[in-house]
Formats: C-alpha cells, structure tokens, sequence
C-alpha cells in the first residue's frame, strides 16, 4: 500500500505544481475576472483565461500533444484555420456600407496602421536592452498588435512567432477593451475643440448592388496587389458576400453564428493553450504587454493626424475624430468616437461616420499584416 | 545580422509597409469609387432607394406593431393590477 | 532598397499572374454571377464560384496543402465526408411520404438513371476524338452528372476522377439549375397532350410508423444488395431517421440547419478548390460541360418514358409527366412538372405525385453510384 | 485497352447497372409495400388518421390566430393613419 | 459477362454477410426500438444503434480505417474529443444551483460510485470463469458502468479498453434508461417508511456570483488533488462558466445547442462502429451487460445508505431518497427520487433536492474516471 | 499478474479510489462553503435576491401576458365558431 500512496501522491497537483504554473492560473483567473466583471472582450477572454488555467495544471496536459487544447492548437491555430473562419463570420456579419458611402475613410484605416510599424520598430529597440532577442518575425507579430484586430493578431503570430502568441493575444485583446481609456486623451490632444465639434454631412444611401460588388472589388484588388493577405482578406470578403447576395441567408445566418461561436469557443481555448509558465513567463512578455499599450497610442495618434489632413483637404467637411476609430477595434472605437464627439456637441452623432474607418482599420490591418507575411514569412 | 542592421530593416520595412498600404488602400478607394459608379448605372439607386424607404417603413410598421402589442399588454396589465 | 523592392514586386498578384488564372478568375465571377442574379443553385455556386476565385490568385496558395481550401479539400472531399455529411442533412430535411404512399413511382427514378450511363458512353466515344483520354472511372464520374445530384456526383469524381471534379461539379450544378429549361420541350416531344393530361388521384396519408421505418427498408434492401452504395444510402437514411423517430428532435434539426449549412460552405469552397487554371482549362473540360446537358436530356427523357410505360400498365392512373421528375433536381424537377401540369391543365397540381420519383431518383442515382463504385473503384 | 474494348466495357457497365438499379429499385418497391401492411397491422391508419386531422386542424388553428392577430393589426393601422 | 456476374455477385452483401453481422444488425435494430419505442435514452442510442447497423454491413466497410464511421471514431474518439466536447455542452446546460445551496449532497455523488469499484471487482471475478480474461484496465472500465454517465463510460473506456467500448456503452446507455425500473425497489427496501417520508427544507436562493465562482471552485480542488479528472471536469466546468459568467450568452448557447447536437450524432455513430461482430459477439459481453445492472443496483445502494447516514447526523433533516440520485443518469434519477417521495407523501416535491446529488454524481463519476485513468492509464 | 493478484490490486484500487473521491468531494464540500461565504460577503444577496425576485416577477409578467394573448386568441376564436 506504501508505494500505492506514493504514487497516489504524486499524481496530485499539489506534488507537482510550480510557482510558474500556480502564477499563470492567477493571470488567467485575472483574465477571467477582467472578462466577466469588467467586460473586457469577454468573447475571447473567457475562453482564452480558461484556457490558460487549464493549461497549466501539471499531470494533466491539457495543452500537450495529446491533450484537448494541444489537438485544438495544432488543428486550428497553427493551420491558420480558425482565425481565417472567424475572418468569414466577421464579414457575414459586417455592413461595410458606411465604407462605401464615403470610400476616402479607407485612408484613416491606412494611416492607423502606422502604429504597427511603430510598434514593430518598438520591439527592435527593446532588443538593445539585456534579456530581449526579437526576430525581425517576432517584432511583427508584436507590432501586429497594434492593428488592434484579434483574429489577425493571432494569425500572423501563428505564422511568424508561435511562441509569443500568447503574449500577443493577451495583448491585443485587453487593449481593445482598454481603447476608451486609451483613445480620449489622445484624440483631445492633438485635434483643437473646433474640429472636434465639426458636423459631418449624412452618409448617402447605398445601394444593394453595391454592396455585392464591395467584396469583390476589395478581393480583386488584393489580388492583384497582395495576394499574401488573400487568407484574411478572402474570408472576410466571403463572408460578406454570403452577407450582401441574399440568395444564401442560411449560410450566411450560420457563419455569423454558429460558425463563428464555434470557433470562438475553440480559438480561445486553443490560444489560452500558449500561455503555459515556460513560454509565457519571460521578461519578453513584459516588454509585449508595454509595446502593446505604445501601439494602440500610436495607432490612434496616426489615424486622428490623418484625419486633421482629410479635415484640411475637404476643407472641412470631415471630423478628425473619426481618424481614431482606424485602428479597427469594432465596434468599440467607433463607439469612442461618437462618445468624445457628444461631449463637444451634443448633438453630433458621429457612430455612422466612424464606422467608415472602423472596418477599414479591419481591411487595414489585414493588408499590413499580409505584407509581414509576404516580406518575412519565408525565413529571416 | 547585428541589432543595426536589423533596426535598419525594420525601418525598411516600415517605409514599405506604409507605403503599401496606402497604395493598397487608395487603389481600393478608387476602385470602390468607379464600382459604385457602375452599380448606379447597371441598377440606379432610384430603383434601389425606394426599396431602402420601403424596408425602413417595414421598420417603421414593425415599431407600430410592437408598440400596438405592447399598448395592448399595458392596457390589459393597467386593467389587472 | 532596390531588392527589396524587386522582392516587393515578386509578391504582387500582377507579376504572377498567367492567362489561365485570370480566366479562371472570371469563370468563378461568372458563376457568382448565374448565382446571384440568375438563382442557379446559389448555395453551393457561391461557395464555389467564390472558391474557384480564390484558388486562382497565385503567390496566395490557398488551395495548396497549407492553404484552407486544399485543408478542406483533404480533410472532407478525398474523404468523402461532406458529401456523406450533405446526404445526412438531405434526410433529415426530406419527407419521403409521397413516395411511401406510391411506391412504384421509384421506378420512374430507376430509369432516369439511363441518363448516367447513356452520358458513361458518350465520354467513353469522346476518346475517338483528339485530346481526349477518359479512363473508364473518368467516364463513370462525368455519367454521374447525369444523375441530377450535385453531392453524389462529387462524392463519386472524389472517388474515381478527382482532377475532373472541378468540371463535374461545376456542370452538375449549373444543368440543375437549368431544369426549367432543358426539360419542358423534351417532355412536351415525347408526350402526347392527352396523357399530359391525366390526373393522378389524391395520395393516401402514411402513417408515421411507415416514415420510421421506410428508411429501414431502404437500408436494408441496400445493405443486402449494394453494400457499395451505403455511404450515401446509409446516410440519408439515417438523417431521414432522425427525421421521422420523433425522440431526436434536437439533433434532427440541428442536421438539416446547422450542420448541413456549415458543411455546404466547405464542401463548396473545397470544389472550388478544383477549379485551378491547370486542371479545370483543358478540352476535356469542354467535353464534360457539352455531356452534361446531353446527360440530363436524356435522363428526362427516360424518365418520361418510363412514364408512359406505367400510365399504359396502369391503365392511365399515372401521368407520364411525373416520369421527368426521376433525374433528381429536388425540387426544382418536381416543380417543372407541376408547371408543364398546368399548362395543359389548369386544375391539376402534380407537385405531390411528382415528390416521389425526385425523390426516388436520389435514392436512384445514389444506388447507381455505388454500383460504378464496386465496379470500378479498385483501380482500372 | 483499346477504345473499342473499353467502349464494350462501358456497354457492359450500362448493361449491369440498369439492370442492377431496377432489380434493386424494384426490391424497395416490394419491400416497402410489405412494409407498409407490417405498419398498418401494427399501427392501424385509423389511430394515425385523425393524428395527421389533429394536426391539420392545428394548422387550420394557427392560420386563424394568424389571422386574428393580422386583423387586429390591421384593425389598429387603420385606426392610426 | 460471366467474369462481370461473378464479380457482381460478390460486391452484394447476400454473399458476404456472415451470422455473426446479421445478429449485430438485429442487435442494432433492438437499440433503435429501445430507443424509439420505449425512449431508452434516444439521442445516443438512436445514432449508436444505427451506428451499430451500418458498421456491421459486409464490404461497405463503413467502421473501417476509410469509413466514415472509422473516421468518426479516430478522430473524435480515439483522441477523447467529443466526450469532452459533451461534457463542454453539459456544463453549459446545468445548473448547480441546487447542489451551491447544499454543498453535503457531494457527499451522496461520492458514496454512489462505490457501484463503480465493486463492479470493477465484479468483472475480476468472472475472470474466475472460463472464457473471461479482463485486465485491470478492462475491469475499471467496466466499473465505469457504475457511473451511471454515459460520456464518461465512453471517455474512460476510449483510454483504457477501447475494444469493450461498444458493450460498455451500450450497457451504460440502456441501464440508465431502466433507472425507473431497477431504482425503486432498492431504495424501498433499504429505507424504512417513515424516512421516506422527511419533507426537507426549502433550498435557499443562490447568488449569481456564486454560481460564477462554484465552476472555479471545483476547477481549483480538482486541479491541485487530481489533475486526471481535469479532461472532463475541466471542460464540465468551462461549459459551466460559459453558462454563469452572463457576458458570453453566444457562446454558451452554442454549446448548449448546436455544439453538443453535433458532437451527439457523432460521438453515437463512432461509438455504433464498436459494435462490429467479431469484437462485441464474444461472452465479455455478456459478462459486461450483467455486471452492468449490478453496477447500478450497488451504486443506488451505496447512495441510499449514505443518503440514511446523512439523515442520522442532520437529525433527520435530510430524506434518505435523495442518496439515489448520487449515481448520476441526470435527470433520470432525481426524478425517479421525486416520483417514490410522492409515493410516500403526495406533497413532498424532492425533485430540487435530488438534483444536488443528482449533478454532484455526475462530478463523482469523473472524478472517480479521472482517478482510475491516473492509477492504471500508463500501462499495467 | 495471478487472478488472485489482480483482485488484490483490484481491492487496493477500490479503497484508494473510494478514500480519494470521498476527500476530494469533501474538500469541495468546504471549498464551496468558502465560496458562498466569500461570494455573499462581495456581493450580498440581499442584492441578488431582489434580482432573483425581479426575474421572478418578470416569469410571472410574462405569464400574465401569455396568458392575455391566449385570452385574446379565444375571445376571437369563441366569437368566430
Ligand atoms: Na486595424
Ligand atoms: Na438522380
Ligand atoms: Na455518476
């Protein structure tokens, strides 16, 4: 019976836990608590802060190679599977018409990215410092983050550095949910009082074809100019095509939910699964987590800057608010925008009008994070 | 490659990723711009239009209805209680 | 910089674009179009339509093994899963009661299927001609358009002739879509008005216990005869007995909704897949498409008269109109021949009498692709 | 195998698989006949009939509480505007 | 065409259908008039029994390593997928209300999988007899039975005894749906009448943040004493929290509904492939199903006699009755409980009571899987 | 491993096995009761039981209205037949 004991004993946790493991269970039950009580992203955070407990239970291997999350991770997320399926829900989802009623809001989108590159050249600084050894693959999936789309950030981190993914994830979903702590201060910043109270004129109609043509124009121009951003691009235009035909509405009705919640389910659980202590807690962590909040100030500084010159160009007609909500988060900094704008004219509504450069900053961080691809994604 | 040299691709990669995606982004508005102009001629928008007024009086019927059921509930909940 | 932008340049669509992809390009835009603004069979037209784009923007990959199409292709075409999972939804959604209560309309789908085999040899005499090389599992594959039956045509090409399911599929589903129009004038030729005419008396109501154990008996007269055809067989059966039990609501439902819903959208883009410039552009493909309409043509017409057979040993009970709706094409057949109906006669719906034949030529044309399968599937 | 000889494989095939899709189409015909009175010995038509009446006069139901409700709405539009 | 009959000939299932697959078909169809008839636990036994059917048809070779069916079983089972998966959408499904509000009822789950070990010993026994030759491994889990919980049987016998799977679930699956019959004449004469007949207090109202924070709780004991459970347990719980947390209700809904409906048509079809002739035709079957009914007899037993413990200490608070439904078989056996209270006294409703112990076994069983898999999952 | 053996190994399991579920649920046991105790302290359920009062509340609404429209349905149906 003694060695039974022994052995009993030693298929416990509490024979086998280390101080690394027991810290990530808190930092994914302080995932959960930031998810469910304060409604950070809790989508994504859910799943992923479960995860990441699961994942570092010891004896259990729920994240090894025959373990649940383990299966999930090398069937969906290193394949790129499920962050392209979650890109098919988005644009089953997405109405792009506030994009098509006023296509020069794609250049918000554009500018935006800016903080990405920023943040990527953040990371290559860090370098400098003992402890830090980015790739120049590892500084762009860092500087991703700063494209502030989850599904993309995951992506390209599966691509180009499996092992910061968790990291990434983490980051790049708290600071979405961080974006109306972080844009305010910013956008009162660097646009005066006057051009924030700017009224812009309402968004026209458009039409049903029009919509149908959206996604194609979109898929045609990324292939012919960067094909690399097809996997995102292509699905997220698939999607909006099953959206925007109406012949299809089943499928249509099943990739923005079941689909699309399927997959969230298990993406999350499959990313929580690289939040393991022996990848996770590293110095380079920290320096993501501090690049992250660097790229989303970035971002939205660009984005209101290239607005202030659309303000000037237009002579006037466009609200640099709108410029912040570049940086995608959907819907979150279209909402952000139409706040702060209230606050300077009670009756300006500017949701509409920040939905434009909303999604574009989806389409925007999509290209970048292609061209990352196409330009590193063969090698150093 | 020394931390340098990597810096300076960085920058590199910096100058094109920007550049591209506003290139990317442009061609996309022209193209959007010169689609639109097409979709209005293959269907115009006054075809289109009264279509968009008639789903937005099919809302505007549906808040009626609702507010019909509710008055009703109300009325018969005031009635009750 | 100048490499770099010598690499850039090499990653753009433009530079690696061959002529064979751009057309291909515009045949995927072409069935979008038939799709979309013509309602050909938009829920897998669009998938595929769509997939074939897709897989013919090069640099992108994705039909290659590490893009998604080429997963899905491998994980659910070469399988033969889809197809299998598409059958399973199809039973749940189908309600055998019209051929339940006149069972000898199954014979109207047997002899449809001569449309299959008469197709088998017209691709077998291609070979006389130049440029044409059909093994007799090619021939089997392209027949099998003939059967009127988009996932059992791609569940048998994945099997005998994959490099052709691209073509197969692609004609299977636009002659479907092109019933209403292949088939009145071959039905009108063939029928005298009078006959056209005849109206069937009402079908007795079934009874429950008989839809639970209809698809009993199909399976097991399939399973004691052609065991080859069970894939599909056994399948529908199954959906139809999650159907008609009445105790697994939840997942009978979920089987023709969700399932069936997420499994087209694959199994659409997975055909697309084989829509790539190199394998679809051959004259081979042009043989297929020209055999197609033939196939239907004469599946209709054999249908039709065997139509006329059992209104003769009926004693004129039978409208030999309902003999067209043996090809398959649910509904869209059955529909044609309540139309043809009311035109010679404006009170006789026929919509329900001809339920069975369509629906007795899946189960024909399933039978008829098992058979082709013991006989040919283990090699040459 | 020369065409001709896989032309005659393929009438060969015609043959067999006609042949084969009737015979076995043809089983089912009989077997779901004989299922049929297996069914309706053990579960007479008469106790399903009024089942498959019930469920028509459900319909017949649910189109009048259809109709009531459309009526009522109708009755409530007109009164409005 | 002599050649061409023969081979005909051979590809039906008349010639190559042996006693021992006719008798599994037979068997199939018992499964699926259990199941539809007499509503024996129909969403798994329908797919098991049609499952059963399918993989028992000669030459089709549906269960094989290129049938769907086998496919099924790799991926899905082999590997303890969907098992969890259902575990997933239970947890999403259950609430625990009853069970915060009594936490002691646990105590009930654990003394009812005493049914589990004395069956394990049971089927050492028979090793006693000729023809048996069970390992521990086997033995456990057979036990499993005893659990009452029918994806645990499947997960543990996936791991320790994939060849017993197909008895042990079907054994599972058909005593749980006899819990009516088999539970009362047990607990009636093990509990005097007068026991029968406590009326328990009212279960106080639960908080919602307890409910957030009893899934951690259990997630937390179970990781730092038996990390083994963790597969199911894990993913019961993760369900669970999905189902409190209230910020993820799309997600949760999935896993109530389309998720497990999915995983439920397949985990049965898998599980049906196990039911081929030459596996599950042997005398351990026999052994199996009768060691079954005593597994169940014991674990009501067991529950009972801890349930008259528990009355003795709380002075006579708790009605013994409820120790039943510590064998799981959820909500079968509260309502059985609920059903013999009212026999005893028309107005004491035990059906909130029973479901503490009810869902409390549920967690027993997996613990106790969890606990066989540490101890006898490395070999023997 | 003898018969004899393996059923030994077999008792041994069960005592290990029934000592371990029964100390891990009873450690659940009290880890629950710290829960609840926690949980009522950060959020207490006076605050959840009005809650909890409400959603009943709103059932019985609910209810009530259910109860209005079929009300209504009937009134419609007993004046038509
Ligand atoms: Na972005
Ligand atoms: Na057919
Ligand atoms: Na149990």
């Amino acid at each position: 019976m003694e060695l039974d004991l022994k052995a009993l004993w030693l298929t416990t946790g509490i024979a086998n836990f280390g101080i690394g493991e027991l810290f990530m269970i808190l930092v994914g039950a302080v995932l959960l608590y930031l998810a469910i009580a304060r409604r950070f992203e809790p989508l994504l955070l859910v799943p992923i802060g479960f995860g990441a407990i699961l994942s570092n239970v010891p004896v259990a291997g729920m994240a090894g190679p025959e373990g649940l999350l383990g299966y999930i991770y090398h069937v969906g997320i290193e394949t790129g599977v499920f962050p392209m399926l979650i890109f098919l829900g988005l644009g089953a989802l997405t109405d792009f018409g506030a994009l098509i009623a006023n296509p020069r809001t794609l250049l918000l989108g554009a500018a935006a990215q800016f903080g990405i590159f920023v943040t990527l050249l953040g990371a290559l600084l860090l370098n400098y410092l003992p402890g830090f050894d980015f790739s120049l693959q590892d500084a762009a999936a860092i500087g991703i983050i700063g494209g502030a789309d989850g599904p993309t950030a995951i992506f390209l981190s599966s691509r180009l550095s499996p092992e910061l993914m968790g990291a990434i994830a983490v980051a790049a979903y708290s600071y979405m949910a961080l974006v109306p702590i972080i844009q305010p201060p910013i956008m009162k910043a660097l646009i005066p009082a006057h051009e924030r109270k700017v009224v812009m004129e309402q968004l026209r109609e458009v039409t049903p074809l029009e919509k149908i043509l959206f996604p194609l124009m979109v898929l045609l121009v990324t292939a012919l100019f960067l094909p690399a951003a097809l996997p995102l691009i292509g699905m997220i235009t698939f999607g909006n095509l099953l959206r925007e035909s109406g012949v299809v509405d089943r499928l249509s009705k099943t990739a923005q939910n079941e689909l699309i919640n399927i997959v969230t389910i298990f993406l999350g659980l499959g990313v929580g699964s690289k939040l393991q202590a022996e990848s996770f807690l590293t110095v380079e962590t920290i320096g993501i987590l501090l690049l992250g909040v660097f790229a989303f100030s970035i971002g939205t500084a660009s984005g209101v800057l290239m607005g202030r010159i659309m303000h000037k160009v237009t002579g006037g007609k466009v609200n640099p608010l709108i410029g912040a909500a570049g940086v995608s988060a959907v819907p979150m900094a279209a909402r952000v925008v139409n706040k702060v704008g209230l606050e300077n004219n009670p009756h300006n509504f500017l949701l509409m009008h920040a939905m434009g450069p909303n999604v574009a900053g989806v389409l925007g961080s999509a290209v970048a994070a292609g061209l990352l691809l196409a330009l590193l994604g063969g090698g150093g | 490659m020394s931390l340098a040299e990597q810096l300076l691709a960085g920058l590199e990669l910096t100058l094109t990723g920007m550049v591209t995606v506003f290139i990317l982004l442009s061609f996309m508005v022209l193209a959007i711009g010169w689609m639109s102009k097409l979709a209005h001629r293959l269907a115009p928008p006054s075809r289109s239009a009264p279509m968009g007024a008639r789903s937005k009086s099919d809302t505007a019927e549906d808040k009626e209805i609702v507010a019909a059921i509710s008055a009703a509930i109300h009325r018969f909940r005031s009635a009750r209680g």
